[in-house]
């Protein structure tokens, strides 16, 4: 719902411990309120969020894989639970109705992301079948999710709801 | 709030043991002579008078004759009331103690109050392996 | 010595069995999006469910009267049978995740798609339900529930800036939340701590282990030591989130986001801990909820009832959980989300708090039940306060979750 | 009858002045017994002017604790009283009368009487 959402790494920490003001949360509150009836570029946001949350998933469990922390099960489980948060929110911006030009190419434009996403995910899948040593590599899945996750801020910082 | 003084008479003194339907008798467990559930008080079956009558002055006062269980339940809450032929009963001769559950003085196994769980055991329960093991 | 053994044996079952799949879910969400700044809010759960747990078990010691069988008492047919409708309804959701956790966990352990898991999950919850001894079945699953400490050895090895995690303690709304979400998600962490499953099964527990009153000072030892640690395993389980996840940008939604700290923290080794605890907690309170469903419905209806009986002879108990069971196969069967289900029960048992709380509360103070073990003043003033309260949060929940769209 | 139908139900007095509904029926354990127990005479109906919910326990003289829980059942039940079985004219489903002159009794319970 609110959009600064922090970007991975210590940037991100540190604006997570500044506090609003009391006055603002209740006016941004009712802001939501009004503007949650709808709106592309609101739905799309929301689906971006919840997209970048599950790539950093992604990247996290395939570090861990590197790094020997975690098991193939559980890395593999982690990737099909991100995909499918990636697919549902992929659902959601087909479905939008977009009323105007603007709004159209918000879709478009988030449609190809999430496809970057999904293609990035399916990489680091497949790295992970491929059982050490096969192409692509564990890496390669990374560096796919990495790209992934670039473009998908890039294009959070584009899409601010009214 | 305790102290203030109630307006009314206290009511004459009576002889035996006070019970009051909804607050000590509705609702209760019912457990027979060795403690098993047997059922909860539903509703309470009285002696009289008869509906709607005028009463004689001098009528000796209704009874409790039994406590009922099964479908009145629902009429209970839902509104209704079931035939009497579809009561079940459990006569109040049968209790033997009123305190925070009814207890009875007879084995529950022989009630039509019990007619459920009967028809659950044998047909279902028992049937499943290990349906008779004592777990202790 | 064998009673400091019972004692011991109580608070580390206690503490097992404190955490499930809602405190599990909810304490990962809370702190991957709110950091430390809602852990006052599982000191309040904490503090209440002490009370109340320590309250319905002894009305349970002191008369034998399992919490249910009060409730319809208390409230009459009618508000008792309004209560028993939610009361189940909840339960039956919280059966629900519980199972639909054990089957994650094992998905995450194996690989094998969860689904395929919830129907082994379910006949084993039915197979101890059917034949294991109570005693046995709290112990089993106390004792490897305890291995979710493994959250709090975690955070330790993750080496987070204390200074900072401390920093986030005071309530505080994040900047990225607003007020409304940070209080939806207020009463759902509210609503984990103090399940009302947990008294209905406390109580009944207490019935089933024949517990009279000489067995209160060690019901009250494993209720105020035990709980108490059990929430500071939830706070780990949020401050690994914090540390880890919320850094990120990443809010749980699933399982397998809530291990990865662990990982991250005790590689390997701690994955494999942690998957024994989850399972053991969730199957732990699958049990718990599923019993629970039984007693629930018994103690309204005046069924026998109870694992110290055979099935035989609590047999309607007995088809009532089959059923249940069933009934929870066949929602997770939809494909439905377990750890959504396991959002919305935890917010739906903090509304329903007051229905349980209420005659409780009423009933130990009732010297026809209690004798000389009614509440005592301090007591009745916490009570009051805790009523207040659940009265607060069960009245908030329903508006809050209307304009959070579910704390999304 | 069935106490059930007597529960909730309007009760007039002789002239159809309405007085409120039955709020719960008071039985005396005081005649032989024939088995275990003595049969529950009825003694009297508690007749609530302004709610017929539960007492839950709270019309006992002896249970004030907690306070606020006491005071706020004691006010929804405040003018609640007992008619003796001598004061009824006639008892129905529909509506419950009472003789001309009846006396109201304070609907109390006697801690000695309860045990």
């Amino acid at each position: 719902m609110v959009l600064t959402t922090p970007g991975p790494g210590p940037a991100g920490r540190s604006t997570r411990t500044g506090r609003k003001h009391l006055g603002g949360l209740v006016l941004a509150a009712l802001a939501l309120l009004t503007g949650c009836s709808g709106g592309t570029s609101q739905s799309v946001s929301t689906a971006l969020e919840d997209s970048s949350s599950a790539v950093a998933t992604a990247r996290i469990a395939l570090r861990q894989d590197m790094d020997g922390k975690l098991t193939r099960a559980a890395a593999s489980t982690t990737l099909d639970d991100e995909l499918k948060e990636i697919q549902t929110s992929r659902s959601t911006v087909l479905k939008l109705s977009p009323a105007t030009q603007e709004e159209r190419e918000t879709q478009k434009q988030a449609l190809d992301v999430l496809d970057q996403c999904a293609a990035g995910f399916a990489t680091a899948r497949a790295a992970l079948a491929a059982n050490d040593g096969g192409a692509p590599s564990v890496s390669d899945g990374d560096k796919a999710l990495a790209g992934a996750q670039d473009a998908l801020k890039q294009l959070e910082g584009k899409v601010v709801s009214p | 709030m305790t102290s203030s003084p109630d307006p009314l008479l206290p009511a004459p003194p009576v002889a035996g043991r006070v019970l009051d339907a909804q607050l000590h008798l509705l609702d209760r467990q019912v457990l027979d002579h060795d403690g098993v559930p047997v059922t909860t008080v539903d509703d309470l079956e009285l002696s009289g008078p008869a509906v709607d009558v005028e009463i004689e002055p001098g009528t000796a006062a209704p009874v409790v004759t039994a406590l009922l269980t099964g479908p009145v339940l629902g009429t209970r809450i839902f509104g209704g009331r079931p035939p009497s032929s579809r009561l079940i009963r459990i006569p109040w001769k049968d209790v033997a103690e009123v305190g925070v559950v009814l207890r009875l003085g007879i084995s529950g196994e022989p009630l039509d109050a019990g007619w459920v769980e009967r028809w659950v055991r044998d047909k279902i329960i028992a049937r499943i392996p290990g349906g008779r093991h004592d777990p202790r | 010595m064998k009673r400091l053994l019972g004692v011991a044996l109580g608070i580390l079952t206690a503490i097992g069995g404190f955490v499930d799949i809602g405190d599990l879910v909810t304490n990962a969400v809370v702190g991957s999006r709110f950091g430390l700044s809602l852990v006052w809010v599982v000191a309040v759960g904490v503090v209440g469910i002490c009370l109340f747990a320590n309250m319905s078990g002894r009305v349970a010691a002191a008369s034998g009267r399992a919490t249910f069988e009060v409730i319809r008492e208390r409230l009459g047919a009618r508000a008792g049978l309004a209560n028993l409708a939610a009361s189940f309804l909840i339960n039956l959701m919280t059966v629900t995740a519980e199972i639909g956790g054990v089957a994650l966990a094992l998905q995450l352990a194996s690989s094998v798609y969860y689904l395929l898991w919830i129907p082994v999950a379910a006949l084993a919850v039915w197979l101890v339900v059917w034949r294991v001894r109570f005693t046995i079945m709290e112990n089993v699953t106390g004792l490897l529930g305890l291995t979710l400490i493994i959250f709090a050895v975690a955070l330790f090895l993750l080496k987070p800036d204390w200074g900072m995690l401390a920093g986030q303690l005071a309530p505080a709304v994040p900047e990225q939340e607003t007020v409304w979400t940070y209080s939806y998600y207020a009463i759902a962490l509210f609503g984990a701590a103090m399940t009302p499953y947990e008294v209905f099964f406390f109580s009944s527990g207490a019935v089933e282990e024949g517990w009279t009153v000489k067995d209160l000072l060690q019901e009250r030892i494993n209720v105020l030591v035990g709980f108490p640690l059990g929430g500071l395993l939830s706070v780990a389980i949020a401050a690994c989130a914090a540390v880890v996840l919320l850094p990120a940008g990443i809010s749980v939604t699933s399982l397998s986001q809530v291990v990865l700290p662990v990982a991250e923290g005790a590689g390997k080794i701690g994955l494999a801990l942690v998957l024994v605890g989850i399972v053991a907690a969730t199957f732990g309170a699958a049990l718990e909820t599923t019993l629970s469903s039984g007693y629930t419905l018994a103690q309204f209806f005046g069924w026998s009832w109870g694992k110290f009986r055979r099935p035989a002879e609590a047999a309607r108990f007995h088809l009532a959980m089959i059923v249940c069971l069933l009934v929870g196969i066949a929602v997770l069967a939809t494909g439905v989300d377990p750890v959504l289900v396991t959002e919305y029960s935890v917010v739906f048992s903090a509304i329903a708090l007051p229905l349980t709380y209420l005659p409780i509360l009423i009933v130990a103070n009732d010297p026809q039940y209690m004798r000389e073990h009614v509440n005592g003043r301090v007591v009745n003033v916490l009570g009051m306060v805790y009523l207040v309260i659940i009265l607060v949060a069960s009245i908030a929940a329903i508006p809050l979750m209307i304009v959070t769209g579910a704390g999304s | 009858m069935i106490l059930g139908d007597l529960l909730g139900t309007p009760v007039h007095d002789a002239d159809g002045g309405w007085l409120g509904r039955v709020a719960d029926v008071r039985f005396v354990l005081d005649g032989t017994p024939h088995q275990l127990m003595a049969e529950p005479r009825l003694l009297g109906l508690v007749i609530g002017p302004h709610s017929t919910a539960s007492f839950m326990g709270y019309d006992r003289n002896g249970l004030t604790q907690p306070r606020l829980v006491a005071r706020i059942l004691r006010w929804r039940h405040r003018g609640s009283f007992l008619v003796l079985w001598e004061d009824i004219a006639m008892m129905g489903p529909r509506s419950v009368r009472l003789r001309p002159g009846f006396t109201r009794y304070s609907a109390a319970l006697q801690k000695a009487a309860n045990g």
